[in-house]
């Protein structure tokens, strides 16, 4: 089997690039990410950020989540680039709403919003109130028991 | 010059006993003398292949005469298993115990051996050329078919049927009090604490051998040679090739329903519903790897194959494990068994023709 | 050594294109012709062949014109598939190591390395059996691998292969092949669904199209080997018709046949081999089926130390009555045979092949469907079943050796013992009152080391496997067969075929040695005349399904060609003696 | 000239061609009322089966125009779909695209496999269904070795809800719930309350086109003619081993993805099973459509699947319903998915036979005008 350097050739190679490119962008905007809102006070470089009494959040155009204090919910979404909504009354009851543009990195399984640093300044970098969430340990350690693995193939003839 | 001869008659020789035979056979042997090194005992791995060649060789044997006839291998196995199953629940069933109820399961399948064996065969002439495949699913769909006949068949015996329904056959039966190790402890001899010989199980397989062997040397025997070797030669010799062939099958199944019975007496359980469904696979390999092609087989074959087969059976999970701690045996029986099937599937077989 | 008249030959053909210019052509054509008189369109020197020491073909020579038909004849093995064969440089040409002499296509030197090439310098050739897909019409068949394609985008990405068959065109290009035939082909019929004729033309058709599909420029030579075997009568004329046709477009064609009518009827000029060398080559006017008939056959075998002998047929009782047989043996049916053989002679039955003579020793065998009956001393024989025929006491040596005749894979003792002791339970020790019948491994060596001497088979022992032998010692091997069994009659079928002289001789004396000895009756089948007349006693020819008649071994050979030719000349009175 | 038949040979010759769909026909017309499972629901089961499994079916079709029989081999594709699977569900892939990315991946694999197994069969002429049900098995041994010990060691996977607790190896089953459904839920539209997933329906249509174009190329030419006759197509210089590697080449990669829809349908991988009966299910689905070894069309697909799944649905209802025990029932469906194949091919070695026969009678009938 020689190669031949003809049209063909690169035809197929084309094609082959263009099916890997394909696969990618496969990869990119099929990539689950799971997003933690957190509604919490944390410190974040000393000073102390006070969690929101009650605050409504939408992500993208998924039904918009209401968070209580010390609240913490989750939306599974794919794709990296996102926008965040959130709606809340400040101290002198007027409503507040504001838009935010943010970005997952592409191998994040999960990723936890802290919304009363986003809230607190809206504009500030995603660093500062998105970070990538580790599961604790117990949690990965579900099943700690052997399982015994099936390989006879009859297993499944009987109930199909 | 000399040298070169003695090459290329040494290249013959392996030529003759075949690439894949001679790797299984390095292998075993490797395993062999790994064993010792990664503690494993030598005389109970011994003991095992022996023990497991006594209980597979009859099953082994029941290849023989169908690819004498020119049947090709007998996947089809599991109708003959059938039959020993049937045997052996029957003579259960009416409670014959110890070495009588050997006798009696063997007796009673003899009957279902022959008449399954003679249908089977004339199916087998109906479809000379596409034998193997419908030989393989003959089996399947026996064994499916059984399935059925172990629920609904009458039988009493609380030893085997479930315990809840007091109806249907459990699906694996102990043959404890029945014919458990009736061959394996009979003149057993104890060489070492974990070496021993089961004698009986060798002499039945003997004995059995030695009929297949002798009765090859019969002027039937030599006819059925011949109709494997070439049909129509064969014919213009005033040979009824399709009688020859029922013949061999019927003698396949009952040999299969024998080694059956022999494996169960071993093994202590009887397995029914999809037990058997994969049961030729095995044997046929086996054969295979003794040196049998497609439409030649000796007994020597079936001996060397079966030993080889069974040792890498025995061996492999247990110096595997204690060499890598996983037991990649289930791996490698599928791909060592089913390799040989191909292998002997791919050869040039009917050239001289 | 026969001496063949080549000048002769080549007087006739400037003669033969003269003709058949006069006959075929237009102005214009008749001019190119004039351009390539130096230049025929084929010529072939010297051509001489031999497979392993046997000469087949020694100096052949001919010249063949456009437009010309040259009618091939000549006995089976006379060479002609060869000589084909050489001219499309067929791979069993090379691999026995090619040929001696010259093929000039246009005047210039060629030498075709495969057959394709043959095609593609436009030479095309039928072979005898079809080579169809039953399940594809007579478009698909014709344009078989050649189809013309229309685009389609995925091709450049899999490959050409991915394009659209253009169904119109395909349909267009092998109506055009087809018309040039002239013949009534539905190009839209399955091969499955044809008449015989049919299929005749569709390979034909095939051929012609495949010139102006880029592959071949133009078809200028066709090669029929047997095309009107298999025809009926008005399939055969409308095939010849066909062929004028063609001719008559400047297509020179090699029509081999065992028909001699025909050949006088289509041809310009006639070619008979024989033995491997032209006996003779004409123009076909003027010539009569008894000349043809006498040069075809008379072949010298080296069985000089067989001398004829006189059976006298006196209160000879007859020991095999053959009546009404008829044998459904695809490519030698026997339609409706009588024959009465005398106890103790040599018969021998002839014919051309495919007419039928192979197909009564397997029909009375009952290795193929038969009906009628055979009688042997007295008895009605069963057909459709050997073991009675071996149970009455004849056997048969197949013409087929390694198909019918041996156990390949087994032992010589095997091959030797194995009928007699399955038919007359010889070689057996037996137990337990005749249940238990063991192999008797020393008397079968015995007797098979008695043969290896008697009849100097040539092997290492007799443990030795069947395949291993030569085809004569293959040969001798049957007959030890056939002779373990001790038969009062002997069929054998071709015993000579595909042996070298040496090994022919051998087995013809052996045959005659054993019917003096044992007084056995045979019955030999052979397309080689000489070999029956050197050793039987009365020759049966067989043509289309039926004995024509019986002549004393002694008869001219003309005589019997004649016969074969299935041509009854007056002082032939049929079947008695 | 053809024989001349009398009406009653005609009509055995019939059922003789169609033994096996009249066959289930009867099972099925027993078995539903005796399952007692409303129209309804029978319906949109079949409907479910249809989606599920005919592109499964419809990957036989190019090895019988090749006239290399049922390939049992399209297990090998089935293994590199469920590759595929594996590796999509272990990156967090999910939806449509995730289905796409597997079938990417599933390709290369499927096609090394099935170049590989269409060099064993061309070294196994004459024995092609039993060598590549063999080599189905010779397979799956190796598709364990990779996935039980290969995939988490040496192959990466990072995901504990895939991987054996031992720490490699992937466990018996692999929860798809990311591509569940994903493409049956596109768009389902209710006719009389019977959901049908018209998106899969569309991609089935599709193949099923493509096949019909197939068999129109040159390349399908080939296949027939290879199909038909080995040796006039070699001499007619067709590559022939070439084009049957490439029959099943194809067979393997549609294979493949047919396992990916299966599998987004049932929304769980069995990993060391799944892959298995299919091959021997698509086959007897087909087989029951009245397909032989050496002919098979759409048209039997489609009826295969709805007869086959129609008699595996009410079975085991059925057999309850009879003596009581739905096990029964589930034996009994799984004995006629074997004794099907076993009577198509039986019959199609008789009537191979018979056909043959046929051109004997014919000869006879010549002598008999002769005599």
């Amino acid at each position: 089997m020689k190669m031949k350097f003809d049209r063909q050739f690169w035809v197929r190679c084309a094609a082959i690039v263009v099916v890997l490119l394909f696969g990618m962008l496969m990869f990119f905007i099929g990539k689950q990410h799971t997003i933690l809102l957190d509604n919490k006070t944390i410190t974040v470089n000393g000073q102390e950020i006070r969690a929101l009494q009650l605050v409504e959040v939408q992500v993208n155009k998924l039904e918009s989540l209401e968070l209580a204090a010390r609240d913490r919910d989750k939306v599974d979404v794919t794709r990296q680039s996102h926008k965040i909504t959130i709606t809340y009354t400040d101290s002198n009851w007027n409503e507040i709403s504001f838009t935010r543009k943010f970005k997952v990195p592409l191998m994040e399984e999960m990723v936890i919003i802290s919304i009363p640093t986003l809230v607190s300044d809206p504009e500030a970098d995603q660093s500062l109130w998105l970070e990538k969430y580790e599961l604790p340990a117990y949690a990965i350690q579900a099943s700690p028991e052997e399982e015994v693995v099936i390989t006879d193939d009859l297993a499944g003839l009987i109930s199909l | 010059m000399n040298t070169q001869n003695m090459i290329s008659s040494v290249k013959s020789t392996l030529k003759s006993f075949g690439l894949p035979r001679i790797i299984i056979g390095l292998f075993l042997l490797l395993l062999f003398i790994l064993a010792p090194f990664v503690g494993v005992n030598i005389g109970t791995s011994l003991s095992d292949t022996l023990n497991r060649f006594g209980m597979n060789a009859v099953m082994v044997l029941a290849m023989v005469p169908m690819i004498h006839s020119g049947c090709g291998l007998n996947f089809g196995l599991p109708l003959g298993i059938i039959a020993g199953l049937l045997g052996g629940t029957l003579s259960m069933q009416f409670n014959f115990t110890g070495p009588s109820s050997f006798m009696m399961a063997i007796l009673f399948a003899t009957p279902f051996a022959v008449i399954l064996g003679w249908g089977y065969g004339q199916l087998l002439n109906k479809v000379k050329g596409g034998e193997m495949m419908i030989a393989t699913y003959v089996g399947f769909s026996s064994v499916a078919f059984m399935c059925i006949m172990w629920l609904l068949l009458p039988y009493s015996n609380p030893t085997m049927v479930w315990g809840y329904s007091g109806s249907g056959l459990r699906t694996t039966i102990s043959t404890e009090g029945y014919y458990l190790h009736v061959l394996n402890d009979f003149f057993s001899i104890r060489l070492t604490e974990h070496l021993t010989i089961p004698t009986g199980m060798f002499l039945f397989f003997a004995v059995l051998a030695l009929i297949i062997w002798a009765f090859l040397h019969t002027k039937t025997g030599t006819a059925m040679t011949a109709v494997g070797s070439n049909p129509v030669f064969a014919r213009a010799s005033g040979i009824n090739v399709d009688k020859i062939r029922t013949l061999s099958v019927v003698m396949s199944t009952w040999l299969g329903a024998i080694g059956i019975l022999v494996y169960q007496q071993s093994f202590g359980f009887i397995q029914l519903y999809m037990g058997p469904f994969y049961m030729a696979l095995p044997a046929v390999s086996a054969i295979l790897i003794g040196g049998a092609s497609v439409n030649k087989a000796t007994i020597t074959n079936v001996i060397v194959g079966t030993f080889l087969f069974q040792g890498i059976l025995t061996m492999t999970p247990s110096v595997m494990n204690s060499m890598i701690h996983t037991d990649m045996s289930e791996v490698i029986r599928i791909v060592v068994s089913n390799g040989m099937i191909l292998y002997a599937l791919t050869r040039r077989t009917e050239a001289t023709r | 050594m026969h001496g063949y008249f080549l000048y002769e030959g080549v007087e006739c053909l400037v003669e033969t294109v003269a003709l058949c210019n006069v006959r075929v052509t237009t102005k214009i054509e008749r001019i190119e012709y004039m351009n390539e008189k130096e230049a025929p369109l084929l010529e072939m020197r010297h051509i001489s062949k031999d497979f392993f020491g046997n000469q087949v073909l020694s100096d052949v020579n001919f010249t063949l014109k456009r437009g010309e038909i040259l009618g091939l004849v000549g006995e089976n093995g006379a060479g002609k598939s060869t000589l084909m064969k050489i001219l499309f440089g067929m791979d069993e040409i090379h691999q026995t190591g090619g040929y001696g002499g010259d093929i000039l296509l246009n005047g210039e030197k060629v030498a075709f390395a495969t057959s394709i090439e043959a095609l593609a310098a436009g030479i095309g050739m039928v072979h005898q059996e079809f080579s169809l897909l039953p399940d594809f019409s007579a478009t698909e068949n014709i344009l078989l691998n050649r189809e013309p394609l229309k685009y389609t985008v995925f091709s450049e990405l899999f490959g050409e292969r991915l394009n659209i068959l253009d169904r119109e065109k395909m349909t267009e290009i092998s109506e055009k092949a087809i018309k040039r035939l002239a013949v009534p082909l539905d190009p839209e019929m399955l091969v499955s669904q044809m008449p015989v004729g049919h299929k005749q033309f569709t390979e034909i058709a095939r051929e012609l199209s495949k010139e102006g599909t880029g592959l071949v420029e133009g078809i200028k030579l066709l090669v029929l080997d047997e095309p009107t075997a298999v025809l009926s009568e008005q399939e055969a004329d409308s095939l010849l018709k066909a062929m004028r046709l063609l001719a008559e477009t400047g297509i020179a064609i090699i029509f081999i046949s065992h028909r001699l009518q025909e050949i006088i009827d289509v041809c310009d000029t006639i070619m008979v081999m024989r033995d491997g060398k032209i006996m003779k080559t004409g123009p076909s006017k003027g010539v009569a089926i008894p000349d043809i008939a006498k040069w075809m056959v008379g072949r010298e075998v080296n069985t000089s130390a067989i001398v004829h002998r006189v059976f006298d047929y006196e209160n000879k009782d007859i020991i095999l009555a053959l009546r009404n047989l008829w044998v459904d043996m695809p490519g030698e049916v026997v339609r409706n045979v009588n024959l009465d053989v005398y106890k103790g002679e040599i018969i021998g039955i002839g014919g051309m092949a495919g007419q039928g003579k192979l197909g009564i020793p397997n029909g009375a065998m009952g290795l193929f469907p038969a009906g009628g009956h055979v009688t042997f001393e007295g008895k009605d024989i069963p057909l459709n079943s050997p073991r009675n025929f071996l149970d009455a006491g004849m056997a048969f040596v197949s013409e087929d050796r390694r198909g019918v005749g041996l156990l390949l894979d087994e032992t010589l003792e095997w091959n030797v013992s194995f009928t007699a002791m399955q038919i007359q339970e010889k070689y057996l020790k037996q137990y337990l009152g005749g249940f238990f019948k063991w192999r008797d491994q020393k008397a079968i060596e015995e007797e098979t080391n008695g043969y290896v001497k008697q009849l100097e088979i040539r092997c290492t022992s007799t443990k030795q496997k069947a395949k291993e032998l030569s085809g004569g010692n293959q040969q001798k091997i049957c007959l030890a067969k056939a002779f373990a069994v001790a038969p009062k009659l002997l069929f054998v079928s071709e015993p000579t075929r595909g042996i070298d002289i040496g090994a022919k001789s051998l087995v013809l004396k052996a045959l005659r040695k054993y019917n003096e000895e044992q007084g056995t009756t045979i019955v030999m089948i052979s397309s080689e005349l000489e070999e029956l007349r050197a050793i039987c006693d009365r020759i049966a020819i067989v043509s289309d399904g039926k004995v024509l008649g019986i002549l004393p071994a002694t008869t001219d050979s003309a005589e019997f060609g004649l016969l074969m030719v299935g041509q009854k000349s007056e002082m032939i009175d049929g079947g008695s003696v | 000239m053809t024989l001349q038949r009398t009406k009653s040979q005609k009509v055995l010759r019939f059922l003789g061609n169609n033994t096996v769909p009249i066959l289930f026909l009867v099972i099925c017309a027993f078995g539903i009322p005796l399952s007692g499972y409303s129209t309804n629901y029978l319906v949109s089961e079949v409907v479910v089966r249809i989606a599920r499994n005919s592109f499964l079916i419809v990957s036989l079709l190019i090895p019988i125009l090749a006239g290399m029989g049922l390939n049992f081999g399209m297990t090998l594709g089935a293994m590199a779909g469920q590759i595929g699977l594996i590796f999509i569900s272990d990156w967090g892939i999910v939806g449509i695209p995730g289905m796409l990315l597997a079938m990417i991946i599933s390709t290369p694999i499927s096609i090394a496999l099935g170049l590989w197994c269409g060099k064993i069969l061309n070294m196994a002429k004459g024995r092609e269904m039993v060598t590549s049900y063999i080599i189905g098995f010779f397979m799956n041994g190796i598709y364990q070795l990779v996935v039980l010990y290969g995939m988490g060691s040496i192959i990466p996977i990072r995901s504990s809800a895939l991987v054996l607790p031992r720490g490699y190896g992937i466990r018996n089953t692999v929860n798809l719930i990311g591509i569940r459904k994903s493409l049956d839920n596109v768009l389902t539209i209710k006719l009389f309350g019977v959901p049908i997933p018209l998106v899969t329906f569309a991609v089935i249509a599709l193949l099923c086109i493509f096949v019909l174009w197939f068999k129109k190329t040159k390349l399908g030419q080939d296949m027939r003619s290879v199909g038909q006759d080995m040796e006039v197509a070699r001499a007619a210089g067709i590559k022939v081993e070439h084009t049957r590697i490439v029959s099943i080449v194809i067979s393997t990669v549609f294979a493949g993805y047919g396992m990916i829809l299966y599998l987004q349908n049932i929304g769980t991988l069995n990993t060391y099973n799944s892959h298995m009966q299919i091959g021997m299910f698509s086959v007897a689905a087909l087989l029951v459509g009245g397909a032989t070894v050496s002919k098979a069309n759409i048209r039997n697909v489609f009826l295969g699947v709805i007869l086959f799944h129609l008699m595996f649905i009410v079975s085991p209802m059925a057999g309850k319903n009879l003596i009581g025990q739905a096990q029964l029932g589930e034996y009994f469906r799984v004995f006629v998915s074997y004794g099907v194949i076993t009577i198509s091919l039986v019959l199609y070695e008789v009537r191979k036979k018979r056909d043959r026969g046929d051109a004997g009678q014919l000869l006879a009938a010549e002598q008999g005008e002769a005599e």
